[in-house]
């Protein structure tokens, strides 16, 4: 994307960082993931770690992470994105390594090392997408699909008796003593927009500082699998999702230095 | 008043309307012309925008420059202020 | 009556490309024909081209996927640009009128044309252009009778899209007629 | 609720679906992956027709062969399907299973890989169900269908053949033909009988010993008795069950061998390779294992050459050059990574081979 | 075992149930699992229900079990003994069903499984024997493994470092709603076995009601991984153990009806 | 800290161990299971005079191979090891890493499948490690030591034709070799040098476009060009790195082939043989894959017959079939779940063999 | 003090003493003998045994059958009374 | 002095059977020569009985696993009854004797027995009845030097438990003076 010239006597006080690239993101019109990338790129730029900043994208709709963003990516299969994080960082340790992962993939499928990723207090910083589906492959139900939700695997809506309950795993993420920082975000207004950057800046600090796992649920929405306009979405998003996914920390590191 | 304005990537953008959603000045609508993606793109409909940055903000496609007028107390220098 | 053709038909993901091809493919099982439809498997996950290959035959069906067709009908230039040189000398190439820029030039088939978008919105349901198109192509390749392709409708549409169906039969019928003076034209010219 | 056998237009993975409910299946576990998540979709929206069917969406791929392993032990008909990547993570419930002697019925709608790949269709998995991607010596029973009804039909056989040899046995397709829409019959609900297993664990009465459903004997001479035995049943299997499809075999002079889609192309390449006056046969394999391997050999020894032609680098061709053991000479045409050779590029093979056939004589 | 001739004028106060068979157990001298194995089946026959209950013992040094359980019986792979028991159950629906895991199994590589069989409240009874070791391999490091434990593969003692902290699963599986019923024994003491007595009868009782997954664990010893005598790994465990892993309920079911 | 060349009494998996530390390892992650528990637990115990290396017992061998990817996009030189049930559970990973072509180590120490099997040694993973136990078209390269000398060259080679070729390497071997001590000769910690890894993800500095890991692409032309590139590696791979011995072979009339563990009892067969005037060679493939077609098929001209033996239920005969391609008549004698054929016991299968091939004389 | 007794099966005794050590009464010891599977296996050396049961309880083998002496005062019948 | 040996060694999970092998092995290894040592695998997780088979040689080995031995020293009766007949004739057979109620009556082997456990107790640690059987072993079979096998135990105790060496060379050289012993007898009887 070219940058107009500054119209006189103005100046630019928004643009696209640098560290996303100028691939057009396939992503659905109003699918919260193009938020978080950017968010979470401008967060890196500001930081200016670009060249120390490692990712790890799984597969789900946000699989061609690597194509938006600017800095080394590793693809990993579906649901270990946070032991191919840990991987990585353990073999480079003064790197900022971050995993970006789905519901399905991070609390489904990859429950085990999600749990023992942040037991272990592997440094690294997981993102974690909860737009309640399965996205990628057509909309089927996640495990943090609320209870009467309609998806294509519960075409009458979720229900407790087969298919349980919604999952909080951030919850259970924050009770371990590995987490260092917790917290659940938004990006769907301005100002959840502007939470969300100071969360993903905290927790890349931290990361320096060998606190121990950080991670950053992101409540987000899927208008294509919701079938709804983007601004439905987010306002079911807001009635629905946030009651059941209350926005806020969860756990916050023991000390500030 | 703080004058602003919008450049918008109308290749880029998917006409999700957040941005129109967001603007606190309804500066921003959806253009009558479908963009090479098959999308009808936002567009300025109104001059009253104050560069507050929310339609970036929640774009997700990434495809809003903002631009605010330069104050004029300031010293020279094209300075890139970023408000978050 | 032809009793066999190979057919592709292809457009935009949201034109009613994959739905004609079935529509097209249910009537003839109605009457008895052996049928394939296949889909095409485009790289993108959403939106984006779609196309099917619809095979219609008096006999067991060999390949469902295909290099070269009997006919083909296109609902855009990229389509167009795609499948045209795919037609048998002696096919017919079928497209939407308004959605193509730069028309094909090959003689050695048969070129038909109809506005069906436009047509479609007169009926006003701009839902139904694919069926104008596939009443344009029963008329050039009568490979089923239009009515069975109206009760290949009556048990696809689920119950609370029933009131559809007159539509339907009118665009198919519009289609027919627009393929006819759209051949007459061919003819005068 | 019994029903009659029905003609409907559908898609394989939902044909697939259909016949499972229709072949009085008692439990799916299974786990979303394209080009196969229409069949738990399907299930899900009728399952409500099939009260007695239980339908569950796993957390993984992991869990779900566990959940048909459990379910299958307790004497239930059992199905679960997936593809590519979610395949490979069955392996080791797989092996458990083939060692525990568990029937099931296994669905493998193949796409591109190594890898992530692609989610176009692909023969790529061919090596791993037929010469056993898990660990240790075992089998499954792999069939191959070519159409739509086939996607049916095999349900039935699937489920009929595990249990009677008490093994697990595979539908091997590929998201083309899970995709694609034929005209389909149904067989009526209920046509498909149940075998007694007495050796489920249903609960121990009073007239029975226990029933232990495992894979594990520390000893390695019983260990070797149930390896022994498992050989033993392999052994009958490879008499009993071979299934296989000729055309045109009689006169000749090139064979082409291919299974599943495929198959289907190379119907079509035999048809335009008579009418340019080839002399040209097909023959089919529809059990990969058990392999066709002496119909392969008769034909080897009177065909001038076969060609053999998969959507991946080589893999039963291999099987193919077993069963030829020499006796002529064999060509390998494939596409990979989602490609799907059309019957004009597998004439030009043909011709290839003719010409070069013809220059030798 | 042929059981003595009634003494002249005594009475048998205490034997062997019917539902152990007479193999004699393979553990290592002291080793709770035989308790753990003996107590579940005198409930299993106090109950009458060995007709009815189906039992899941995977790898681990409980893998013979069915040698010893006179009951109808499924080895599973391992960590996934949770998965083979939903499969049974959900077909099976009105049998009494449980697994047997120990926590190398339920707490490191089954943990995905754990989570998501209580998060969809699966009607079984999960029992996690809790020894702080992989005795069946060699005593290597578990999950549960104390820090400064010095295992096979820690050598030098468990360093939260490299292996991060030990992990009270039966603390998270408390937190999910499907859980209907989350408690803590023990079995090296009269006291102990006879309160695990009792939660094995209230565990398979509410799965009857079918109200979701029972989940007991046994904080138990490995005398021969813990290089100790029976005795002194009972001291052990309640001196190191217990503070960690303190015994009690974690969580009852909502109404006793 | 460089050591010199040492000799040593040690176990296979000792030895393995020690000279992956050797060969400069720069990360390990494993999971216990038996017959190989001992490489992490050395590891582990000597981890503290090597630093710089990360040794990490992970919650699974899904977790652990996926750490292995990370560690290895990253640039590492990284190993891992299993036995049967565990390598079945990374055949996802696997196939993933030949796709993204990251280069690891993988042993596999085999024991008796299928399932769960039992602990003792076998060869019961052939197919599994040459065939490709995962989704899609890719191969290994194998390499099957069968002293304890060779677990720890092996190691050395194993990361060195990984690392030039990017791809995984296997070391498959057993329980047995696992577990038995012999004298071995360890070279110095840094002879094996670290290649430039420009692709690795280390982190993107302003002089580079960014490094991506990934075997996702999604078009199927471009994922078939992906297929052909690593078709293009195999077919170097099997020009350049195919390994064998032979003993007594120039005169021989009987050929056993074996690998592994087998080839040792072969060759005590061999000399019992001889002794016997029975004028009998062998033929150890040392890289199963690239296996040694060649060299078989110049012997298969030249032999009466050809004895496979292994343990298991007849894996590698069909790769030896495939390379005799009729030649001669091929025979197999196998053991299996854990049962270690006895030189003696396959001598009498050499015995049966030069009865029938005189009788036919 | 009721009377009770155990009778203690010598082949299936691991030796682990658990039982000695939860026994109130410290009626229990080790044999001198070793058995079949080389433990020396648990006895009685003491004859005041009350049938607690504790042994019986913490036995992870199962080895031990627990006899009290019946009380005379109840009706006949030898029943067979689960204390816990 | 022979030159190589194929050897079984044979007794309970914790009479040191497995330890006096690669004891063995090592010595040899000392001298140079080409060794292999192959545990078998029980069964039994833990406990139960335990083999090794030793080759000794001044080439190459090739099998490790044998069915036939030159020697065999057992230290139970199990052992005893597994592996009599394995011994090739002319071979050795020593056995411990107190472990032993029936014993061996083959008459083509050379038998041998010593008191190794009452031995080891006279010396005060019952660990080193297996040291005292090497001993012994290499009275008859002098395949290394005595002197080695202490090298080689120094090599293999950890710094801890050096100072279990001069009790070790005592039962080396009791064994050998045990075997000289019997022998003497056997030949007097
Ligand atoms: C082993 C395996 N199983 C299944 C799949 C198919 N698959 C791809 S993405 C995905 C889930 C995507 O959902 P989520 O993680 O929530 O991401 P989203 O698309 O919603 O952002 C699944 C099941 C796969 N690629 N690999
Ligand atoms: C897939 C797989 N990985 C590893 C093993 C080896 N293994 C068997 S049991 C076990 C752990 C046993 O520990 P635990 O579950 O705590 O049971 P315990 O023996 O302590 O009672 C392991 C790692 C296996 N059998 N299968
Ligand atoms: S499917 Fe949903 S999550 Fe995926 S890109 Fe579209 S809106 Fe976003
Ligand atoms: S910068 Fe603010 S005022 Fe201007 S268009 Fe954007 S949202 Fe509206
Ligand atoms: S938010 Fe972005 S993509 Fe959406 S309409 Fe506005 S400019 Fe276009
Ligand atoms: S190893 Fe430990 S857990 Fe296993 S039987 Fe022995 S004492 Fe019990
Ligand atoms: S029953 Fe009680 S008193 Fe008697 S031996 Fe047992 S513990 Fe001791
Ligand atoms: S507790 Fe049982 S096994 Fe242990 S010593 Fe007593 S009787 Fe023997
Ligand atoms: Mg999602
Ligand atoms: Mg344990």
């Amino acid at each position: 994307m070219d940058i107009p010239p500054l119209t006189n006597g103005y100046e630019i006080v928004y643009k696209k960082p640098q560290t996303l690239t100028d691939t057009p993101m396939h992503y659905c019109p109003g699918c919260g993931h193009g938020v978080a990338h950017r968010v979470l790129m401008e967060v890196v730029e500001e930081m200016g770690i670009q060249d120390r900043t490692i990712g790890v994208a799984p597969v789900g709709c946000s699989v061609f992470a690597y194509d938006y963003m600017n800095i080394d990516m590793q693809e990993a299969p579906h649901g270990r994105a946070s032991a191919v994080a840990s991987g990585i960082k353990r073999v480079l340790p003064d790197r900022y390594v971050f995993s970006y992962q789905g519901d399905g993939d991070l609390a489904a499928i990859g429950t085990g090392e999600t749990i023992h990723v942040v037991n272990r207090g592997e440094n690294i910083l997981m993102v974690f997408i909860n737009n309640g589906v399965y996205g990628m492959t057509g909309g089927q139900m996640a495990p943090t699909t609320l209870l009467g939700m309609k998806t294509t695997t519960t075409p009458y809506g979720r229900e407790v008796k087969t298919a349980g309950h919604p999952l909080r795993i951030t919850n259970l993420v924050a009770q371990l003593p590995g987490a260092c920082y917790v917290t659940r975000q938004a990006v769907h207004t301005p100002t959840t927009v502007r939470k969300l950057k100071k969360a993903f800046r905290a927790a890349l600090e931290y990361q320096q500082k060998q606190q121990g796992t950080c991670f950053v649920e992101v409540v987000s929405n899927c208008p294509s699998s919701w079938k709804m306009t983007p601004a439905e979405a987010n306002k079911w998003l807001e009635e629905n999702m946030f009651p059941f996914y209350p926005l806020g920390d969860l756990k916050l590191p023991a000390q500030s230095n | 008043m703080i004058r602003g304005t919008v450049v918008i990537a109308e290749d880029i953008c998917k006409g999700c309307e957040l941005c129109i959603e967001a603007c606190p000045q309804e500066s921003l609508g959806l253009s009558d012309k479908i963009n090479l993606k098959g999308y009808r793109y936002a567009v300025l409909v109104k001059d009253n925008c104050t560069g507050c940055v929310n339609c970036a903000l929640v774009c997700p496609d990434a495809a809003i420059i903002v631009y605010r007028q330069k104050k004029p107390t300031k010293t020279a220098g094209p300075q890139v202020e970023v408000p978050i | 009556m032809i009793t066999s053709q190979e057919i592709v038909i292809a457009g935009f993901g949201g034109q009613g490309v994959l739905s004609m091809g079935q529509l097209l493919a249910y009537a003839a099982m109605l009457e008895g024909k052996e049928v394939s439809w296949m889909p095409s498997y485009g790289p993108e996950m959403r939106g984006g081209t779609a196309n099917c290959i619809v095979i219609v035959s008096d006999s067991r069906i060999s390949s469902p996927i295909l290099s070269k067709f009997d006919s083909a009908i296109v609902l855009n230039q990229p389509s167009l640009d795609k499948f045209v040189n795919s037609v048998r000398p002696g096919g017919l190439l079928l497209y939407e009128r308004s959605s193509i820029i730069s028309p094909p030039t090959r003689t050695d088939i048969e070129i038909v044309h109809v506005a069906a978008i436009e047509e479609a919105h007169r009926l006003t349901s701009k839902q139904v252009a694919n069926v104008v198109l596939l009443g344009a192509f029963l008329e050039r390749r009568p490979i089923v009778d239009p009515k069975n392709v109206i009760s290949a409708l009556k048990e696809v549409l689920p119950s609370h899209r029933q009131h559809l169906l007159p539509i339907n039969e009118q665009a198919l019928v519009r289609g027919r007629e627009l393929a006819l003076e759209a051949l007459s034209e061919s003819v005068s010219r | 609720m019994e029903e009659k056998a029905e003609v409907r237009l559908m898609k394989g993975n939902e044909a697939l679906a259909e016949a499972a409910f229709r072949a009085g299946m008692h439990a799916y576990f299974g786990y979303p992956i394209t080009p196969q998540s229409e069949v738990i979709e399907y299930l899900m929206a009728e399952q409500p027709s099939h009260p007695e069917c239980v339908i569950l969406q796993a957390e993984s791929e992991l869990a779900a062969i566990n959940m048909i392993y459990g379910a299958s032990g307790a004497g239930a008909r059992v199905m679960i399907t997936s593809s590519g990547p979610g395949i490979s993570l069955m392996q080791e419930g797989i092996s458990y299973m083939s060692s525990a002697q568990l029937p099931c019925l296994i669905a493998n709608i193949q796409r591109g890989g190594p890898g992530l790949g692609t989610i176009q269709p692909s023969q790529g998995d061919y090596f791993q169900a037929v010469k056993g991607g898990g660990h240790g010596d075992y089998h499954l029973i792999v069939l191959a269908p070519a159409s739509v009804q086939e996607m049916a039909d095999f349900v039935f056989e699937g489920f009929r053949l595990a249990e009677k040899y008490r093994n697990p046995a595979m539908i091997l397709t590929d998201g083309a033909l899970g995709q694609m829409m034929e005209k389909v019959v149904l067989p009526p609900k209920g046509s498909l009988p149940y075998p007694e297993k007495p050796w489920a664990t249903t609960g121990k009465t009073k007239d029975r010993e226990r029933n232990i459903i495992t894979s594990l004997f520390i000893q390695p001479e019983k260990m070797e008795q149930i390896n022994l035995g498992l050989q033993a049943k392999y052994r009958q299997i490879e008499k009993e069950e071979v299934r296989y499809e000729t055309i045109a075999v009689d006169d000749a002079e090139i064979l082409l061998v291919a299974f599943g889609l495929t198959s289907r192309i190379c119907q079509k390449t035999q048809q335009l390779a008579r009418e340019r006056g080839m002399r040209v046969g097909l023959l089919r394999p529809i059990t990969l294992y058990p392999f066709p391997v002496e119909p392969i050999a008769a034909l080897a020894a009177k065909v001038d050459a076969v060609l053999v032609v998969e959507m991946n680098a080589g893999q039963m061709v291999e099987d193919v050059r077993l069963a030829v053991e020499g006796k002529c000479p064999v060509q390998f045409k494939g596409r990979m990574g989602g490609m799907i050779p059309s019957p004009e590029e597998v004439l030009q093979a043909v011709e290839t081979i003719a010409e070069k056939q013809h220059a030798e004589l």
